[in-house]
């Protein structure tokens, strides 16, 4: 693995933005819309004037609003492009944990921001969600280190060479989608953005605010795509193409999966989430995490 | 990256971490309390990262945001009056704070710049999460051991303080009841 | 500026339209709905989202100060419409955009607004630019905002029924009143709860301008946290008849009237395509389309909303007779408790195959005979159906009940057929 | 030969230490770029807007003014939850050095995880029967 030089960090933007966009384009081509619709959302909100509310809290309520791309930006920023990363962490794994967890406090302060009830009980909702989410997909995440026996991406992508994690942790992998799916606040998990309370988070943002707010979310769901392609498709392995091409592809890829998928499911009810997270997904993720740590144990 | 780079950013976290928190005792707004709270929280975690603990570094961050976000409810729910819109103040019982303040302050700083500190013996391992997952899963077994029994028990003593309704509540005197009787229903079985 | 009009261009491909139903003009909504469909516009969820405001239908006394204090909180640049028949969609929607594009006009709209409230209004801002000096203007306050209108039903809300379990406001009311009170806007005060602590209550009116909500209801709610305590229903300007589109071919109005009940249903399940696909349905009933392709279009929909198991769990049990314990069986309403959400979905898609499928223009036989009157309960049970639920269950309800602001559609009568039907 | 060993080990450890950090420097360029590309985003929509300044708005509430602010004590039916979350989730603590060591410590380190997990599974399931993961 090769850590480049940081003047390379606009790339890092660069693709996370050129993701997050292919998602929303995707997302609009099979919602019945034009290939061209999240350009012509993007300059509409440009147009579109900010606004304030009576006594909001500022300050949260633009970090929030803000943090989403922010967030998402510095979980790329350990994902290796082919053999290059920016940023060769030791804790690799544990950092983009530490990075959806900011998610977390985000969402949240774009709701409390807001002074607003709809938004507020946005918020509410998604740290609700996040309860039910996170353990899952902490043990999700843990499947792959031990399958590596490293919490260093590089090591990760290595351990998968001949065969990707994806073939015997399956469990992991799809938990880890639904994961990404839901930090992200996009399709069945955008309980904390549903039109049943106005848009919530998104009820009382409007201009520049509203955009960044929506491309982070996007943005998310891209970050933990590319994170799925290097903790469970091998990163850039692959025949024939550069590896830097395959990791494109194959995050790319897995993106156009989950934004596909995340339509066929209606809207899960935060309050009914908790106890299935807890009571079926969390013990079907320490399953597999229990098979993991037998296979590399006897191996 | 060079020393007085480091130097400095040391440093300057250090001073975020300390305006952070006085940034806690001088808001109006639990909300922002909080977050300024886990504002500090991350800069140290940022810190410990310069001590080259990657690993706690980044748990510390990873933790601390989880549990402030977790905290800012709290902090809203059970402050007795509004948590944002109202002058408040954090400080309880002034004068006995700041005396344990300050006598703690110069205890630590008095041994950090009085007692002599030995010269380091070997090196440390490379991989230090290596040797902290050696030390939990081998000498220091005894702390799982006991982590184990004192987090079940933090549960149970936890919910049984705080649930509204128990299971008797809900399934009657019998825990017969077929569905529970729910305010609102829903979930997995029971 | 160049730029400015080149983003204007790009930003009417996809303008935010916010659709305001008033009683009585449900067929015009449904053709703006459509018109916004041909277009590729998309549906706002708040007035902060949207470019044009769409009224659909003539606005009553209490209507126009709702519209116009939601046409007061959308950003800019912004336009309102008024379409009171559906022909003249498309026109509207025509000038829509082309007031959206004369930037000159939307520059001087967005100068000239003063917004609703003012820098002294908000002084607990201005108290965090220099944090270092903690003054508090505390005589500041009270000019303005007073919300005339939302204080008219706020009383309507006490006088409620009898569930006596909040008492709010007896003791707690003196806390506030020395307080900094930003616009003039007072601040929560407490309640007991049903888990007995202490918390503060919050009064939101749910509706009349609210996403796939019923036209002209007002459902005021006590909210703690995200559950409703206390609720009080209501219909503003009510008119009678809920103006259907009349396609001239009874089947095809009860087409029309189950999808779009659907439609609004699947979306406040947060089921995005599926909604759509049943306004499709909608649509090409409305358009002519022949009653056998109808037929199948329901029949695809019907197999892809019972096959889906997550929607079957998100929507059962919201509306059970033993939910609410100690409540007053005899109040209006308590016969439609026990009604399951995706019964209620699949009897809708019933109806519509059952009509599509009819042999003549007539619905003898498939037990549809009254086009006009549908199987809504009416307003006044719905506090009882909703109280103790959260926010998202209230939703589901409102929608899957179909609640609706027809004054001939008598109570008992709507009672009467919904007991039969289900 | 001890202060040999050490000295050696010093250097060795500003090694790590310079390349432990320069991984953090990629990081902070990332940060460094997103927050100039927010900020740009800023400049670029106080330009293209109808009006750079916000517009002063009341909440969104179906056409009603507010009664009260909804800043307030928010009610979180869901509190017992955060108990068994934050309790479980000190369990990540030890996960993480745990999967790099599982594979060179062996069965023990399986067993041992997996009896500590065990048990909280059983806090997690008594309180499932307690009701304390519903809410509403």
């Amino acid at each position: 693995m090769v850590t480049v030089s940081v003047a390379w960090a606009p790339l890092a933007l660069l693709l996370v933005v050129a993701a997050a966009w292919w998602a929303a384009c995707l997302d609009a081509v099979v919602s019945g819309g034009r290939w061209g619709a999240p350009a012509a959302e993007a300059a509409r909100l440009l147009r579109q004037r900010r606004r304030t509310l009576l006594a909001a809290d500022r300050l949260l309520w633009r970090l929030g609003g803000g943090g989403l791309l922010v967030a998402a930006l510095l979980m790329v920023a350990v994902i290796p492009l082919g053999r290059w990363t920016l940023s060769d962490l030791g804790v690799g794994v544990v950092w983009f944990n530490a990075m959806d967890v900011l998610v977390w406090a985000l969402v949240w302060m774009a709701g409390w921001g807001a002074n607003s009830t709809h938004a507020l009980v946005g918020g509410y909702r998604f740290l609700a969600q996040a309860l039910a989410y996170e353990l899952p997909l902490m043990f999700a995440l843990t499947a792959p280190a031990v399958g590596a026996g490293s919490l260093r991406v590089a090591d990760v992508i290595a351990a998968q060479h001949g065969l990707w994690f994806v073939v015997w942790m399956p469990v992991a992998f799809v938990v880890f989608c639904a994961c990404v799916v839901a930090f992200s606040v996009q399709g069945p998990f955008a309980a904390a953005a549903a039109a049943d309370i106005g848009g919530g988070v998104l009820a009382e943002v409007s201009g520049v605010d509203r955009l960044l707010l929506l491309a982070g979310r996007y943005a998310l769901l891209a970050a933990g795509s590319a994170f799925a392609v290097v903790a469970f498709f091998g990163g850039g392995d692959g025949p024939w193409l550069p590896d830097w091409v395959w990791t494109l592809v194959k995050t790319f890829a897995v993106l156009s999966v989950l934004v596909l998928v995340r339509r066929r499911v209606p809207l899960l009810r935060p309050d009914r989430l908790v106890e299935v997270g807890w009571v079926l997904v969390l013990p079907l993720t320490l399953l597999q995490l229990l098979v993991v740590s037998v296979v590399v144990v006897v191996r | 990256m060079t020393g007085v780079v480091q130097t400095v950013l040391f440093w300057g976290l250090g001073a975020v971490a300390v305006a952070a928190g006085v940034v806690v005792f001088r808001t109006d707004s639990m909300a922002r309390a909080t977050y300024a709270l886990a504002a500090s929280f991350v800069a140290v975690g940022a810190q410990v990262l310069f001590l080259h603990l990657d690993y706690v570094g980044v748990i510390v961050v990873l933790m601390m945001v989880m549990e402030m976000a977790v905290m800012a409810v709290y902090m809203v729910m059970f402050m007795g009056m509004n948590p944002a819109l109202m002058p408040m103040s954090m400080v309880h019982s002034r004068k006995t704070s700041l005396g344990v303040a300050a006598g703690a302050f110069i205890v630590l700083a008095g041994g950090a710049l009085l007692v002599p500190w030995p010269a380091r013996r070997g090196a440390p391992a490379v991989d230090l999460t290596v040797s902290l997952g050696q030390a939990t899963m081998g000498s220091k077994m005894l702390v799982m051991l006991v982590v184990s029994p004192v987090l079940f028990s933090t549960i149970v003593s936890a919910l049984v303080l705080a649930l509204p309704r128990s299971r008797y509540d809900r399934l009657g005197d019998d825990l017969r009841r077929r569905p529970a009787e729910d305010p609102q229903p829903g979930g997995v079985g029971r | 500026m160049g730029l400015n009009e080149l983003l204007g261009r790009w930003a009417v491909r996809r303008a935010h339209v916010l659709v305001i139903e008033v009683p009585g003009a449900a067929g015009v909504r449904m053709a703006v709905e459509r018109g916004l469909t041909a277009r590729s516009w998309v549906q706002a969820t708040s007035p902060a989202e949207a470019d044009v405001l769409a009224v659909c239908g003539s606005a009553g006394p209490r209507m126009s100060v709702v519209i116009a204090a939601v046409w007061d909180q959308m950003p800019g640049p912004r336009t309102r419409v008024d379409v009171v028949g559906s022909a003249g969609v498309p026109a509207a929607l025509n000038a829509a955009a082309v007031a959206l594009l004369d930037s000159d006009a939307q520059r001087s709209d967005a100068t000239s607004r003063l917004g609703s409230w003012t820098d002294t209004d908000d002084e607990r801002d201005a108290g965090d630019e220099n944090d270092d000096d903690h003054q508090r203007d505390e005589s500041n306050g009270n000019d303005g905002n007073d919300g005339n209108d939302g204080e008219a039903s706020h009383g309507d809300m006490d006088i409620g029924e009898d569930h006596g379990h909040m008492d709010m406001g007896e003791d707690h009311g003196d806390m506030a009143m020395d307080m900094p009170m930003p616009g003039g806007i007072g601040l929560a005060e407490g309640g007991q709860d049903r888990d007995g602590l202490e918390m503060d209550v919050l009064h939101v009116p749910l509706g009349p301008v609210l996403p796939h909500w019923p036209p002209g209801l007002v459902l005021t709610c006590t909210l703690q946290g995200d559950v409703v305590v206390q609720a009080t229903a209501e219909i503003v300007d009510p008119v009678a008849g809920r103006g259907l589109p009349v396609t001239g071919d009874a089947r095809r109005d009860v087409l029309v009237d189950r999808c779009d009940d659907v439609a609004r249903l699947l979306a406040v399940a947060g089921w995005g395509s599926a909604a759509a696909q049943a306004r499709q349905l909608r649509d090409d009933a409305l358009d002519g389309v022949a009653l056998p392709v109808c037929a199948a279009g329901v029949a695809r929909l019907t197999r892809r909303v019972t096959r889906s198991r997550v929607l079957g769990w998100s929507l059962r049990g919201l509306c059970t007779a033993t939910r609410a314990p100690g409540q007053d069986s005899s109040a209006a309403g308590s016969d439609v408790l026990a009604v399951e959400l995706p019964d209620r979905l699949r009897g809708w898609l019933e109806e519509a195959a059952a009509a599509a499928a009819a042999p003549t223009g007539s619905l003898a036989g498939v037990g549809l005979t009254d086009v006009a009157f549908t199987d809504a309960i009416p307003p006044v049970a719905l506090p009882q159906l909703v109280t103790g639920l959260d926010l998202a269950a209230v939703r589901l309800i409102v929608a899957g009940t179909g609640v609706v602001a027809d004054l001939t559609a008598s109570a008992a009568g709507a009672r009467a057929r919904w007991r039969r039907t289900w | 030969m001890r202060s040999k060993s050490t000295s050696r080990g010093e250097r060795d450890l500003v090694e790590e230490v310079e390349a432990g950090m320069q991984s953090f420097v990629g990081v902070l360029a990332v940060l460094a770029v997103a927050l100039l590309g927010i900020g740009t985003l800023y400049a670029v929509a106080r330009l293209t807007a109808v009006a750079p300044d916000p517009v002063r708005s009341l909440p969104f509430l179906s056409g009603h003014d507010p009664l009260e602010h909804a800043l307030s004590r928010f009610h979180v039916r869901w509190y017992p939850v955060t108990l068994i979350f934050l309790a479980f989730d000190v369990e990540m603590l030890f996960m993480y050095p745990w999967a790099v060591v599982v594979a060179q410590m062996g069965s023990g380190a399986v067993i041992e995880m997996f009896v500590f997990l065990g048990v909280l599974l059983a806090g997690v399931a008594w309180a499932w029967r307690e009701g304390a993961l519903r809410w509403v």
